[in-house]
């Protein structure tokens, strides 16, 4: 049971109100959210200060220009409240990187809601933007998931904000268009609604439609690894994954994981000399130029797997087409599972590789 | 052209324990394969997944970690983060239908020349049923 | 550029006519080692192999329909910590051969032991549409070199305005546009007269024929160049207009990591250097009633413009690499022929020629002053 | 004084630990050992209580560091013969046993062992296995050099002049068998005596039937049956039949009235030997047969507590004398009194004598040598009534480990930490 | 500049020589000979040998070698042996690189043939390492000796007396207003009876007279930073918090000793439900204030049941001292009165000194009665109880003593946290190593000495603070630097995220974080070079100095030639 703010207009709308009254009353400084920037409908991620400029905002815009969690790294800590406006992924993604101190919760709101997936980039900025989004909401009013979302999304099981203070249920929701409920989940914003004229009742997510979702969801999974499972044995099925990738590592540059300045494996340690790569050679028919393409994909899936939100955003920008995301999301679930880890559920648990139990992996080692 | 196969093990090993323990196994003249390069790490801590990526795709038939074990490590919990890692490493091979059977992990202490020749032989003799490493013939990596 | 060549005539198609070529000479042993486009198991793409067994040159293709990794890319992870003792010849399209010059001028690639060899190039198919229909669009560019047909639509926008499509510095050329089962193998360096020599070819063909047939095309070509370049002037005129080119930009910065040039292990633009606190950005924002992210697109693409735009060989790797389709290439293309101009610099087209930035003369770039003197007394008069 | 110099008598990991220190602060340190190797018995063990963490681990870095140090001076196979004097000028006399083997050509290859014709036992290894006239205690063993029994050698001992097989086998000339005592004189301005302590004879407790009975042990000879790099390699068969036992008693405080106080250690050591067993032969059945389970450190009460029923039985019995271990066809019964005071019998095919640590045999010798106390155990005994004190009723000699009385690993060493604090004292 | 390698085999003897080929090893390591590297490959009989040592220290000089490589016996042999050797010849140490062709290829492989070629595996491995290795040099670091003890319990007067003098300053705080802590209640001392209550009195006396000992008291820590040689230290007033002092001192000891847990807390106690119920240190208190043990009646008890182990399996550990105060405090009543019937109830006697059993001999023969039982159950001032017989009885007693558990002062689990020392799990400070360093801690140091470690008696505690003192002695010595340990972890500003995943890690407080830049800094005086930090940056912005990245690849990959 949480706090539920009423309004009887559009979900969109509601939210509307609902923020340029704090904004005007100066409850928060700011609010970041994905906004149309033209008439054909292209995104991106805004930081709006100004209550007239609010009106832009496209808080549930089935895209993901970015993973807002880098934003949100980029104005954090904040000096005064600040709504952010994301998907679950991407609040998970920022509870990661908040772990790993590449961010801070201090002042940030973060509003978020029942995700019906994400459109690929190209999809979404298609000249019939328009049309395509309006099918997206009318399909997303029941239970099931768009076809033409992100892979990942079609197999997502945390569509349901994990940690947001204020939830809005967006996919399942038959009133979507009529109603708005904003669930206060957390003090901090049920203080934030107090000075705000509204009916607030209480009331929990309908569990029955949410499990229905889910077990869509969990087919949908049981699809999508079917799809990319390994039938070939050994390297073979993962060279014929990887094999077109061109090394452009654009995959780790947009993912909310990684944040290194210095990818290790961009790094002096892996430029070869001449005769070294000669060498290998002479032991084999051939060698890949650049090396090191499988490397790369191995080295991230051990460096950060295990924290994969699987928000799709790495398969998006994959200029080769490579099923990235999918894959990291498969693995990175076994290595999770290993330390019973679920990535962006509590920004107080420790990641896996900060901590250590003695008792452990006692078959390890022997 | 391919003779006998002689598998090639790159194997890490901490300088307090395992290292100690492959000295004893010479002293003690115990036999083990030429298969078995140890190379000495100040903690098996330092050892990097990626070192053994590295190692795996750069045409190791096997990779061998040892350390103290849990518990005697003499940089205090520095083998409990290696064997973090190492379970990464090796659920990673698993789900990606990679041998990981080519990866092992073992706790030799500095008294167990015994067990390092034993698990030298024993490892060896695993690679040698596995095969050699695809990694080799593949010049698409 | 060399006025004759060796002609030779084949039966099979060009492909396997160069195979040969290269086999012969690693026979020979002119050659120990090759670098060529291979097609990756899964079919779907190619991938840069270097291979020393003849047999594997079979299965490399030496005119690939797709540029997935820019050549230049593949000499410089191998040579860039200088040569080693294997002779090494590779085949690569003349926007690869160019910008493996460049990287040599900043010395990110060793040409040493290396030997360059391209071709007349009918240009490369996006990756995005090759991906799928790999094994169709295989058959059609073969056909599109069998035709030598110069000017297909179906090729990046950048070939269809590639006014450079034929001529390159390279060692050896094959030349075959306007010809028929006929191809020219054409010295344009020591290094490539020694292996004709060495493989007892007499360049003795004139080559007047082919150039006239190349300057033919070269004329088609551009014109495009001239009409994309209009096209592309006004949506970068300004800054309102740049922006709205850029908007859909979401900085991933894959266009920079495709970039045969950018050889940075650190972008600047991705370094801390260029990083802003978060209280400066809540600042701007509060200032400005709102700011959009990622910040700073145009700040990079500009930046990246005069990072390499004097070395931008319009291999068009950006465009194919930008998951939102900005024509990156085309702009920087545009760019590029300005930047480039000022210096008469060709970026690619010869080894001496040092790039711009690198050195400077002290009687150029006049116009300058002009602008120094007229700031100077607009300065004045406001006084 | 000019130069700062320091006599420590025992290389266990007491006066390993006090050279270490003194030599760090720049103080010449003589290391004086009996043995032909250092370590202590502290390397005899597999693991050590309450960590069970690898003991040659835990000592053998120490050991090499000793070994490499400038200012230690490692004197194995050594006596102190004499000493006079007083603190800050103590003059020593040291008998330094002829070797026979140099230690600087000495590369510790080994290869004189085989070709000795001579068999003798190996006390080291608690007699369980022979050894040759040349030898090295165990494989492993610091300096790496070996020695040769002068009483079994046939070249030295007379019985055939003639050989000289570990001479000719040397590739090194490292060998001398004309090699001699030596003695060497030294001036030091204060003592450590380290000399550890002994263990009870169990054999002359008949009740055990220790000595008639192979498959009794002492649980020094159960520390070098179960360590991996000892007579068995770690198997753990019993001597005669090689069966592995089936069922283990493990009898504690033996000794302990005999000599009058606790160990302190035997309980724990008596259930880590059953969580060994149980580690090694799990369906192997363990009881512990004890009186007061002494466990005085902040982790030994979980420690016994963890193995109890899980991994042995603990069961108490109220009488010492009572106890007996008798033939049983091819095993042994125990036959104790229950709490209750009911004769009770226990069948097992292994028995583990946990025996009381008694004072070195030296100790008197070196008491009156140096003119310093023991107490009525015979242990060294530091300042009469003197609370927390390490030093010896003489000054400048000090007293560390179980020299002064029994005690594990952790108090010896914060002893022997004490007694640098001491001799450094005296040096200010 | 051309690099120079020597590669040095040893023969050992036979024991390579014999086992390999030699010659084609020093052969086939030619194949290193390039433009910018000469490969100097020599054999040697014995390099170790006062010959070889000596050669091999000239052979350098006169090759002029850069870089050197030295194929023998085990590095735990003589790596120490020829890094000196290094430094005789003028040749950086770390530029050298011991390969191990002994105990790990010769004693191991019969085969020749296969010998000799895993040996120059090994050897060409080392020769693409040493290259990669760079100059590394001792910064020694100016250390102060001075000290700060906390607590002015027995272990902290002790610390303090064996420590200071005039070139060693030690600074003592006290929480309360005096000194001795619980020590200055007993009338008498364990373990021998002989030592009356005054040894402590004498004790505080001494450290209050000593002009190098500075005692504040009513004073507690409030911040400590540093590493030993170098803490920086704010001292604070109980009563008046801001009432501050700053002092810098080379060394910390904690002896913030113990209190007895409240016996209310375990089951089968009622305490104070009789007023005749007491804690050992009530009837010390008594005893030594007014020289009698009397019941609140005033009256002299004419029963005493003691009670042992009271609440020892709540706490899960033994006191250690209880069964001998115990003792002691039998033997108070039978001094008071012959008269008096005392009976002490135990589960397990602990007596792990010498001399304790003979106390309990004497404590017998003094007529006191010890019972041995499984199960105590105290309701008032009757005790139920079951023998070890099995049988259950129940008895009235006009005094009841019980031996509650020793457990930390309260206050340890906030001290632990200012000065971050974590604690073990029964609230006592965590010792870095309970058998070969128990008065060590985490951040060197810091030490901890007496109760504050654990239970244990006067004696052991005074033992524990000299121990401290014969550390510190002999690692800051007045006027002489410290040099760290040389093969260190480094930070790369430019590339550090500042994610602390490597301050996480480092269980020697070696890495800490630099607030304004945002990034993790290695304190290279407490890095001791484990590299565990380095596997778990999965950015490039740790390296280690002498185990690189760089080094141990170029080793995988030649090796795997």
């Amino acid at each position: 049971m949480s706090k539920v703010i009423k309004i009887d207009i559009n979900s969109k709308q509601g939210l509307l109100d609902f923020l340029e009254h704090l904004l005007s009353n100066n409850e928060i400084s700011g609010v970041m959210s994905l906004r149309k920037i033209n008439e054909n409908g292209i995104c991106d991620y805004g930081l709006i200060t100004e209550v007239d400029d609010l009106k832009s905002i496209e808080p549930f815009a089935p895209v993901m220009p970015v993973n807002a969690s880098h934003i949100l790294s980029s104005i954090t800590p904040a000096k005064k409240p600040i709504i952010a406006i994301i998907k679950p992924c991407e609040l998970r993604g920022f509870v990661e990187r908040v772990k790993r101190k590449q961010g801070s919760m201090k002042n940030i709101i973060t509003v978020s809601y029942t995700c019906g997936g994400v459109l690929p980039l190209n999809t979404f900025q298609s000249d019939d933007n328009e049309k395509i989004v309006s099918e997206y909401f009318e399909t997303i009013k029941g239970t099931d998931t768009p076809e033409n979302v992100r892979p990942v999304c079609k197999a997502c099981e945390h569509f349901i904000p994990m940690t947001a203070d204020i939830t809005i249920s967006v996919f399942g929701n038959k009133d979507f268009n009529s109603k708005s409920c904003l669930m206060m989940n957390t003090e901090q914003a049920i203080k934030l609604s107090k000075s705000y004229k509204c009916e607030i009742v209480e009331k929990k997510m309908d569990d029955k439609l949410m499990d229905e979702i889910l077990k869509k969801r969990k087919a949908g999974k049981e699809k999508l690894y079917k799809e990319i499972a390994i039938t070939k044995d050994g390297l073979d099925e993962f060279v014929d994954i990887f094999g077109k990738c061109i090394g452009c590592h654009g995959c780790s540059r947009v993912c909310p994981i990684c944040y290194c300045t210095l990818c290790d494996f961009e790094s002096s340690n892996y430029d070869y000399k001449v005769d070294l790569i000669e060498n290998e050679l002479s032991q084999k028919d051939g060698l890949r130029l650049p090396p090191d393409t499988i490397f790369f994909q191995l080295g991230r899936l051990n460096h950060m797997s295990f924290s994969c939100i699987g928000c799709g955003q790495c398969e998006d920008v994959c200029p080769a087409g490579i099923p990235v995301s999918s894959i990291f999301k498969k693995v990175g679930e076994s290595t999770a599972e290993l330390f019973d880890y679920i990535p962006g559920k509590d920004v107080e648990e420790i990641i896996p590789v900060m901590m250590i139990k003695e008792q452990e992996f006692p078959e390890v080692g022997e | 052209m391919e003779k006998e196969f002689t598998p090639r093990i790159t194997s890490f090993v901490c300088k307090w324990c395992t290292y100690t323990g492959a000295d004893l196994a010479g002293i003690g003249r115990l036999q083990y394969p030429t298969s078995i390069i140890a190379m000495r790490v100040l903690c098996s801590s330092r050892i990097d997944p990626v070192f053994i990526l590295k190692s795996y795709l750069k045409g190791a038939d096997g990779i061998l970690i040892g350390g103290c074990h849990p518990g005697d490590c003499h940089y205090e919990t520095g083998n409990y983060y290696t064997r973090r890692r190492f379970m990464i490493l090796k659920s990673i091979f698993d789900s990606l239908g990679l041998k990981s059977d080519r990866l092992r992990l073992s706790w030799i202490s500095a008294s167990e020349g015994g067990k390092f020749a034993r698990v030298a032989n024993e490892f060896t003799e695993k690679i040698k049923k596995i095969g050699p490493s695809d990694t080799k013939r593949n010049m698409f990596l | 550029m060399a006025n004759n060549g060796a002609k030779i005539s084949f039966k099979n198609g060009l492909q396997n006519q160069m195979r040969d070529f290269l086999k012969e000479c690693m026979k020979k042993g002119i050659f120990d080692a090759v670098v060529l486009p291979v097609r990756v198991p899964a079919n779907d793409s190619y991938a840069w192999i270097l291979m020393n067994d003849i047999s594997i040159v079979d299965q490399a293709n030496p005119i690939p329909p797709v540029m997935p990794v820019q050549g230049a890319k593949a000499l410089k992870s191998l040579t860039r910590k200088g040569d080693g003792i294997l002779k090494i010849a590779t085949i690569m399209k003349p926007c690869e051969i160019r910008a493996t010059i460049e990287l040599a001028k900043l010395s990110q690639v060793n040409l040493e032991n290396i030997t360059l060899i391209s071709y007349d190039c009918p240009g490369a198919i996006p990756m995005s549409i090759y991906n799928n229909l790999s094994d169709d669009m295989e058959i059609f560019y073969n056909d599109v070199v069998s035709e030598n047909n110069f000017v297909s639509e179906k090729m990046k926008e950048v070939c269809g305005f590639c006014v450079d499509f034929s001529d390159v510095p390279d060692d050896l050329h094959f030349g075959f546009t306007g010809l028929e089962n006929e191809v020219y193998i054409i010295p344009n360096t020591g290094k490539g007269n020694s292996v004709l020599e060495k493989l007892e070819m007499k360049s003795s063909e004139n080559l007047s024929q082919w150039k006239k047939n190349v300057a033919d095309i070269k004329k088609i070509k551009s014109k495009n160049r001239i009409d994309i370049y209009k096209q592309v002037q006004p949506t970068v005129d300004g800054l309102d207009n740049l922006q709205k080119t850029y908007e859909k930009c979401i900085g991933c910065h894959n266009c920079q990591s495709a970039c045969p040039i950018c050889y940075c292990r650190q972008c600047f633009f991705d370094s801390t250097a260029s990083e802003q606190s978060a209280n400066t950005l809540i600042d701007i924002a509060e200032k400005r009633g709102g700011i959009g992210f990622p910040r700073d697109k145009i700040m990079f693409q500009v930046g990246r413009m005069s990072h390499m735009s004097l070395s931008c060989v319009s291999c068009g790797q950006c465009m194919d690499a930008c998951p939102v389709n900005i024509p990156v290439a085309k702009i920087f293309s545009f760019v590029s022929s300005k930047t480039q101009n000022t210096f008469e610099y060709r970026a690619g087209f010869s080894g001496d020629e040092p790039i711009p930035l690198k050195v400077y003369k002290d009687d150029e770039l006049s116009k300058i002053h002009e602008i120094v003197k007229n700031a100077e007394s607009d300065g004045s008069e406001h006084e | 004084m000019s130069e700062e110099k320091v006599l420590i008598m025992g290389s266990g990991l007491p006066g390993m630990r006090a050279s270490l220190l003194l030599a760090n602060a720049g103080k010449t340190v003589y290391l004086v050992e009996k043995l032909s190797n250092i370590g202590g018995d502290a390397i005899k063990n597999e693991e050590s209580f309450p960590k069970l963490e690898c003991s040659t681990c835990m000592v053998a870095p120490t050991q090499q560091e000793v070994l490499h140090h400038p200012k230690i001076k490692t004197m194995t196979l050594c006596k102190v013969e004499k000493i006079t004097g007083k603190v800050g000028k103590f003059n020593v006399s040291i008998k330094k046993k002829a070797r026979f083997v140099s230690e600087t050509d000495c590369i510790g290859c080994d290869a004189c062992f085989p070709p000795c014709p001579v068999s003798i036992s190996n006390e080291w290894e608690e007699n369980l296995i022979d050894k040759k006239a040349i030898f090295v205690p165990c494989p492993g063993s610091l300096p790496n050099v070996p020695m040769i029994n002068t009483e079994h050698c046939l070249h030295i001992n007379g019985k055939k002049k003639e050989c000289k097989a570990c001479v000719e086998a040397c590739m090194f000339d490292a060998i001398n068998l004309d090699d001699k005592d030596e003695m060497i004189d030294v001036e030091v301005g204060a003592i450590i005596i380290a000399i550890g302590s002994e263990t009870y004879d169990v054999s002359t407790l008949s009740q055990f039937g220790y000595g008639n009975n192979p498959s009794v042990y002492t649980a020094m000879e159960f520390e070098r049956l179960f360590s991996s790099n000892g007579p068995t390699k770690g198997e753990l068969t019993l001597r005669k039949t090689e069966k592995e036992p089936k069922s283990v008693a493990i009898i504690h405080c033996v000794g302990r009235e005999e000599q009058g106080y606790c160990s302190g250690i035997c309980c724990m050591y008596s259930v880590k030997h059953a969580h060994f067993i149980k580690h090694k032969l799990p369906k192997t059945k363990i009881y512990n047969i004890h009186t007061d389970i002494c466990v005085a450190d902040k982790t030994y009460f979980n420690f016994v507590e963890n193995f109890r029923d899980k991994e042995t039985k603990l069961i108490y019995h109220s009488s010492m004398k009572d106890l007996k271990v008798e033939k049983n066809g091819n095993g042994l019964s125990v036959n104790y009194l229950s709490g209750l005071g009911a004769k009770e019998k226990l069948d097992v095919d292994m028995v583990i004598l946990a025996s009381a640590m008694v004072p070195g045999e030296e100790n008197k010798e070196i008491s009156e040598m140096i003119g310093i106390d023991l107490d009525n155990h015979g242990f060294f005994m530091t300042k009469k009534d003197m609370v927390g004190s390490v030093e010896s009723s003489k000054e400048g000699i000090f007293i560390a480990g179980c020299a002064e009385g029994p005690k594990d690993i952790q108090t010896s060493v914060i002893q022997a930490e004490a007694t640098v604090s001491g001799v450094m004292k005296i040096f200010e | 500049m051309k690099k120079k390698i020597g590669v040095y085999v040893c023969e050992c003897g036979p024991n390579i020589a014999s086992k390999m080929h030699i010659d084609k090893i020093l052969e086939s390591v030619k194949s290193h000979n390039s433009e910018d590297v000469e490969i100097v490959p020599i054999k040697h009989k014995l390099l170790c040998s006062v010959q070889g040592k000596k050669f091999l220290e000239e052979d350098i000089k006169k090759q002029e070698l850069t870089h050197l490589v030295v194929a023998a016996c085990s590095p735990r042999e003589h790596n120490t042996t020829f890094m000196n050797i290094c430094k005789k010849s003028d040749l950086n140490p770390y530029l050298y690189k011991m390969i191990n062709i002994r105990e790990q290829v010769a004693w191991v492989i019969p085969d020749k043939e296969k010998a000799t070629e895993k040996a120059i595996q090994y050897i060409n491995g080392g020769i693409s390492r040493v290259q990669y290795q760079g100059e590394l040099f001792e910064n020694k670091i100016d250390a102060i000796p001075d000290v700060l003890v906390i607590g002015g319990g027995i272990s902290g007067i002790e610390s303090a007396l064996s420590l200071a003098n005039e070139k060693r300053k030690v600074v003592l705080i006290e929480k309360t207003d005096k000194l001795g802590g619980n020590s200055v209640f007993y009338k008498k001392l364990l373990p021998r009876q002989g030592a009356e209550k005054d040894f402590i009195a004498k004790k505080i006396a001494e450290v209050t007279n000593n002009k190098n000992i500075k005692i504040h008291l009513e004073t507690e820590l409030e911040e400590i930073l540093g590493f030993l040689g170098n803490f920086e230290v704010t001292l604070r007033n109980v009563n008046n918090k801001d009432n501050k002092i700053e002092i810098k001192i080379g060394a910390t000891i904690v002896a913030t000793g113990f209190q007895l847990s409240n016996p209310t807390s375990f089951k089968n106690v009622k305490y104070k439900e009789s007023d005749e119920v007491y804690t050992s240190l009530e009837i010390e208190k008594m005893f030594s204030e007014k020289g009698k043990i009397l019941l609140s009646s005033g009256s002299e008890p004419k029963t005493v049941a003691l009670v042992h182990c009271v609440g020892k399996d709540e706490k899960k550990y033994c006191s250690q001292i209880c069964c001998n105060y115990m003792m002691k405090i039998a033997n108070y009543f039978k001094e008071q009165s012959k008269e008096i019937k005392v009976k002490e109830f135990y589960k397990d006697l602990c007596l792990p000194n010498k001399d304790d059993e003979k106390l309990f001999r004497d404590t017998e023969k003094n007529g006191v009665d010890f019972v041995r039982i499984k199960d105590i159950d105290i309701q008032g001032n009757e005790i139920k109880y079951t023998g070890i017989n099995g049988k259950n009885e129940k008895t009235k007693f006009d005094m009841i003593v019980v031996a509650p558990p020793i457990e930390p002062k309260a206050g340890t689990k906030n001290l632990s946290q200012i000065i971050d020392i974590p604690l073990d799990e029964f609230g006592f400070f965590q010792e870095v190593h309970q058998t070969t360093n128990p008065t060590g801690t985490a951040t060197d140091g810091v030490f901890i000495v007496g109760t504050a470690q654990g239970p244990k008696g006067i004696s052991n505690s005074m033992l524990m603070s000299q121990a401290v003192s014969g550390k510190i002695k002999t690692q800051l010595i007045p006027g002489e630097k410290i040099i760290p340990e040389v093969k260190t972890s480094e930070i790369l500003e430019a590339y550090c995220m500042g994610c602390k995943t490597c301050l996480e890690v480092c269980c020697f407080g070696a890495i800490y974080f630099d607030e304004i830049k945002g990034i993790s800094r290695v304190n290279e005086a407490l890095c001791r070079g484990c590299g565990n930090c380095i596997a778990s940056c999965p950015s490039e912005a740790i390296r280690h100095k002498h185990f690189t990245s760089e080094q141990l690849f170029q080793e995988v990959i030649e090796i795997l030639k």
